[in-house]
C-alpha cells in the first residue's frame, strides 16, 4: 500500500504508525529474518537495536548437536514469531511445513515460499499461487515471498493473502532493488501491506523501499552476515524510519536541468 | 515395513513400541509443553493437546521437528 | 574520508562522531541550504527538526522590501552559518563575495561556487582551483563545491582547502548520486572530510552518500521545496545517521547467486 | 562621475554626501551593529570597526549587501 | 540459449547463424512486430530494411472499413507470419485465438500473451503457463511472452514451448532491460531459443539483449513509432549482428580500476 | 555535436556521412586505439574489420628489442595516425611528447592525454585546460582526453581544440558511460565533434554512445583484450552505424505503462 | 435466439439463412480462398476445407475474423 | 657532464662524438628517412631535415624515440 503523500506542511514531525496485517499492529516496520547470526545473544542484541516486532524461523528436524532455545529468545525478546516454509520446492511440501509450524508455534501466520531454483532461490509463481489458495482455505494468515511482478502480487492478493512480499533481489545476494518500478507498481495497487523481502544488503536500499510505497522491509543477511551486525541493524532501524517518512513527504520532482536554491538576482558589483 | 520406531529417518532401537509422544520429546531433551516443536507420525501432524494421550506404535514414522534460525 | 569499517562485532551501536572542520567539530553530518524555504518560520522548524549544526546564505544587495531577519532566525537556532558565493563566474566575483561575507558574518569559512554554466549550474574546475588557491593565501577556510572528479578534489585539497564537496548530481535536479564510483573513489582518498553536496532528492541517497564513505550531506532543495519540509528534514536527519552506520558496519558483498539465509539440511519428510 | 551617492547601482539624492557608513546602514533599516551585513565603497570591502569613521563622499558608488537565504 | 564465447581468436569474422526455431531456420535474429505502423507501404519497407523473416500479427474482426492486404504485403514480402493472442486476459481466450489463427494463416505457431493488466499489458504468469500446457497438448508451437522470470521460463520450456520470450519492460515502453540479470540467467539456462520481446527502445539496447545471451530479439515499437521507421528498423538490424557479434567474442571483465592501454615504460626524457 | 532528429519518414537509409574534425574527412566513427594487441598481424585484421579510418599510438624511447615495423602496418592499412601523450601528467610533458609525436609522425594532430591520477587515469582538468591552451598556441590540431564535465569540454572548446573527447568511464575499466547525461550534455551544447574516449567494454555502449548524440567512439582495450579481438572488431564496427542511425531516428519516448501495438478493438466473440 | 444471422454482433438481415461461409466471405470482399480469415460458427471454428460445403443456418452467431497488423 | 654521448639515458662509449643524427638513427636499426621516429638533443627537437647535417657532440644527451602500439 503506497503511503499517501501529505501534500500540506505539518510544522511536526508524524509519529510513524505501526504496520497492520491480518488486523494485528507491529510496531515496526523492519522484519528481521533469525537466520546467519552466529551466536543467539548477537541475535538477541540485533532484535532489540533494530527495534523489530517480528522475526522469522523455519522448521527443522530436532538435531541432538542444538543447544541453546532459539524460542527462549525470541519469547524474552517479545517478538512475534512468524515461521517460514524455506526449503519448500511444491505447494505440498509448503503446506505440510506450514501445518507443523502452525502447531509449533501456536500461530497461523505463515510465510509461504516455494522455491523454483536452487541457486538463485526464486519463487515458483505457479507453486507459490497454488499453494497460497490452499493455505488460506485451510485457515492460515499467509504472507508469500515472491517476484517482483505485479500481477502475481496481485493474484497473491486475491487469493486472501494478509500481505504480499515481493523481492528487491535473489535471497543473500545484497544487489538491492533491482527492478524499483516494479515494486512501485506493486505498492501503489495492493490493498494489503507491501514488505520488500530479500536482496537488501544495505542501509539506503531498505530507505528506498519504503519511500516506493513498502510498508516494510524484510531482511537478514544484511544484518546477520554484516561485518558488525548490531551496528547494521541499528542502520537499518533508522533506514525503515528515514525511508517512511520521506516517503510520504512529497519528494521534490526529478529534473534534467538545475534548479538554482539562491536566487541569481542582487549580485554586488564590486568593479 | 520395520518392526521398529524411526525417528526423522533413523531407525530407533532404544525407543519401546508404546511410549507417548510426550515421552518422546522429553527423552530428546525438549520442553514437556513443547514450545517450538512439532510431530507428526507417518505424515499426520498431531496436535500437542493429544500428545500425552498418543502412543507410538512398532513401525512408525515419526517427524520430529523444531524452529531453527532461519529466514 | 571514508569511514572505517569497524571489523569487529560490538554489541553495542557507536555514538556517531561529530564532523571535524578546520579544526572545529559540528554536532551533526546533515548541512542545509537554507534556500527554496517559503517562511522563515518553516526554515526555523526544519533547522531544529533536522539537527543541523551549520547551513548556507548567500550574499546580496539590501532590498527595502526584505523583511525578517534571517539571520537572527538562525543565531537563535545557534547553528553555524556558512557562507557561499553562489552566482559568481568567475574566481574574481567569488573572492570579492567570500570577502563581503567574512566582513558581513565574522567568519573565514566559505562554500567556494565558481559557476561555468547556467542550466546546469556545473562548477568551471579551473576558475574554482584558482579561486580556492587566492581565498587560503587570504586565510579563508574553503569548502568549494566541485564535479565528482577525483583528480579536482585532490588537487582543491593540495590547494589547502578544508574540506571537498562533490556534487551528485546537478542542484536542484533530484536525481541523487549519478556517478558512485567517482564519490567512493574520492571519499577514499581524500584527507579532508567529504561533503556530498547537491543532486539529493530523497532520504535514500543521502544515506548512500555516507554509505559511499562521504563524511556529510549538504542539502537545500530536498527539504525546502518536498511537499512537506519539515516531514523531510526528519527524513534526511535519519538517513544520514543511517547512512554513516551502515557504512561503517561492514555490508555484505553483493553476490550473483543467492545465498540461503535458511539451511536446506534437516527438511521434515512428510511423505 | 556622478556627484551623488550611488547605493547597490541607484543614484541616491536623498543621501548627503559625507554622512558616516553607519548612518547609511541605519536609514536602511539594518541593526546599528550590522551582523550579516557588509559594505563597500568603491569595491573596497570596509571592515565594521571603520564604519563609524567612514564618511561617504560624493560621487562614491557603495555596495550594501546582506545575507539572504540561499545554497 | 547463451552464445558460446569463443575464446581461440580467428582472424575472419564468423557469419551469423540462422535463428532455430522448433526445426526451422529463421535468416534473422530481428523478429519484427506490424503493429504501429501508419501505412502497409511503410511496414513493407521496414521490414526489408530490418532483413527480418518473422513477423507478428493479431487477430481482429473483420472490418468494412478496413482496404489493403496486410496478408498480401507480408506474403509478398517473404517472411514468416507468426500470429499472436494480443488482447488475451484468460487461458481459454489465447485458446480460442490461437485456433482461429491456425485456421486463418495455416501455422501452428502462436505468439502467446495472456496478459494479466491492463495498464502494463504485463503477462499473467499462471494463465500463460495453463494456456501453454493446454496449446502444446493441441498441436501447438508455443512461443510464450513472459516476464523477466526464471522459473516461470524454465517452467514454459518444461510445458514443451519451443521458445521462451521474456520482457526487458512493459510493452511500448521503451524503458529497455529492466532487469539484466534476471535476462542473462534466463538465456544462460534455457535450452530453447530465448527472445527479448517488448520494452525495447533503441538500438543499443537491442544490442544489449543479445549480449546478454538472447538468441533473438521482437520489437514493434521502437521501429514502428520512430519518427523514422525505416532509419530505425536499419539501425535495429546492425543493432542485433553487433551484440551477437560482441556477445560471442569474449568482452574484457569489468574492472573498478583503470588497465592502462600503453605502457607507462620508456618516457621520453626531456628535461 | 547532436546528430540531427529527423522527423520526417524517408523510405531509405541515410548513407552515414564522414566525420569531419579540422576539415578533414573520416570515412568512420570508429576511432581504434593500437594497444594491447599481442601481435602486429592481429592488429593489422582489427583496422580491416573494424572500418576504422584513424588509430592512436604512443611515443617512446626505441628499444633495441622492438622487432616489427608498427608504422608500416599502419600505412599499409592506410589509416590516419593519431599520437598521444599517454603517460603524461604535466602541461610540459605533454607538450614535449607533442612535439616529437609532430616531428615522428609528420602530423599537427595530437591526443592530448595528461592524466592526473595512475590508478584511474583520470584527466587533470587545469593541466588539460593549459596545455590544450599551449599546444593551439603552436598550431596543433588539439583532441583532448576530457572528463565527461559539460563546462570543462565547453573550455576546451574556446581554447580552439578541433574537437572534445569525453571519457565514458576510466581507460580500460570496461564499465561503459558511468553518466550518460552528462554525455549528452556536452554532445548537446559542442560545436565540435564529440568522441567518447574510454570505458567502453561492448558494443551495446559503443552504439550508446552514438545514441547520445556523440560523433564517434574511440576504444583499444574493449577490442585488443577481447577474447576474440577480431569478431569485436566487427561488433564495434555495427554497433557504431548502429547507434549512428538510431541516434537521428527520432526514437520513441520512454513511458511509465505499457502502450499497446495492438488494438484492443474487435476481439471475438467466442461466447 | 434472434431468427436471422449474427456477424460479429451485428444481427445481419441481407444475409439470408443457409448461404455458404464461402458466399459470407466473398461477399465481404475477402478473397475466396480466404488467406488470412478465419471463421467460427457458434463459438466453433470452421475448417477452410468445409467452408463451400457449410451453410450458415437462421439464428446463427458467426466470427469472421482476419489478421491484422499487431504485437 | 658526461664526455661522452648519452641515449635514451645510457652512456653510449660504442658512439663516437661527431656522428650525425641520420648515422645514430640508422645504427639503431631504423629506417634512413625515419617514419615514425623523432630525435632530440639536449631536449631540443631537431626537424628530421636537418639530420644529416647535425652532428652529435660529445657531452650531448639524445632522446631517441619511436611510435608504439598504445592509445
Amino acid at each position: 500500500m503506497a503511503a499517501p503523500s501529505d501534500a500540506t506542511p505539518t510544522h511536526e514531525v508524524p509519529a510513524i504508525p505501526p504496520l497492520e496485517i491480518a488486523g494485528e499492529a507491529l510496531a515496526s516496520r523492519l522484519i528481521l529474518g533469525t537466520g546467519g547470526f552466529h551466536r543467539l545473544d548477537e541475535l538477541a542484541a540485533a532484535i532489540e537495536v533494530s527495534g523489530t516486532a517480528m522475526v522469522t524461523v523455519a522448521m527443522r528436524r530436532v538435531e541432538p548437536s542444538q543447544q541453546g532455545s532459539l524460542i527462549g529468545v525470541l519469547d524474552r525478546a517479545g517478538v512475534r514469531v512468524l515461521p517460514n516454509t524455506a526449503g519448500c520446492f511444491t505447494a505440498r511440501e509448503a503446506i505440510r511445513t506450514a501445518e507443523l509450524a502452525r502447531e509449533a508455534l501456536e500461530t497461523d501466520w505463515v510465510k509461504l515460499e516455494v522455491i523454483g531454483d536452487d541457486r538463485t532461490l526464486l519463487p515458483d509463481p505457479a507453486e507459490l499461487l497454488d499453494a497460497a489458495e490452499q493455505l488460506v482455505a485451510r485457515g492460515f494468515q499467509v504472507l508469500p515471498y515472491a517476484t517482483d511482478d505485479p500481477v502475481l502480487c496481485r493474484r497473491l492478493e486475491e487469493a486472501g493473502c494478509v500481505a504480499v512480499m515481493p523481492l528487491g533481489s535473489p535471497i543473500g545476494s545484497g544487489r538491492g532493488i533491482a527492478n524499483p518500478i516494479n515494486i512501485a507498481l506493486i505498492a501503489e495497487r495492493a490493498q494489503v501491506p507491501v514488505i520488500l523481502d530479500a536482496g537488501i544488503g544495505t542501509a539506503s536500499e531498505a530507505a528506498q523501499a519504503l519511500e516506493l510505497g513498502c510498508d516494510a522491509v524484510l531482511l537478514a543477511t544484511a544484518v546477520s552476515r554484516a561485518s558488525d551486525p548490531i551496528r547494521m541493524a541499528a542502520a537499518m532501524r533508522q533506514a525503515v524510519e528515514a525511508g517512511w517518512l520521506a516517503g510520504g513527504a512529497g519528494r521534490i520532482p526529478v529534473r534534467t536541468w538545475a534548479q538554482a536554491s539562491t536566487t541569481p538576482e542582487g549580485m554586488a558589483d564590486l568593479g | 515395513m520395520s518392526s521398529g520406531i524411526t525417528v526423522n529417518g533413523n531407525l530407533r532401537d532404544d525407543l519401546e513400541p508404546g511410549l507417548s509422544i510426550v515421552d518422546l520429546v522429553v527423552r530428546h531433551g525438549l520442553p514437556e509443553e513443547g514450545r517450538g516443536v512439532a510431530v507428526a507420525l507417518d505424515g499426520e501432524v498431531v496436535p500437542r493437546a493429544q500428545w500425552s494421550s498418543t502412543l507410538i506404535e512398532a513401525g512408525t514414522a515419526v517427524e520430529l521437528v523444531q524452529a531453527i534460525q532461519g529466514g
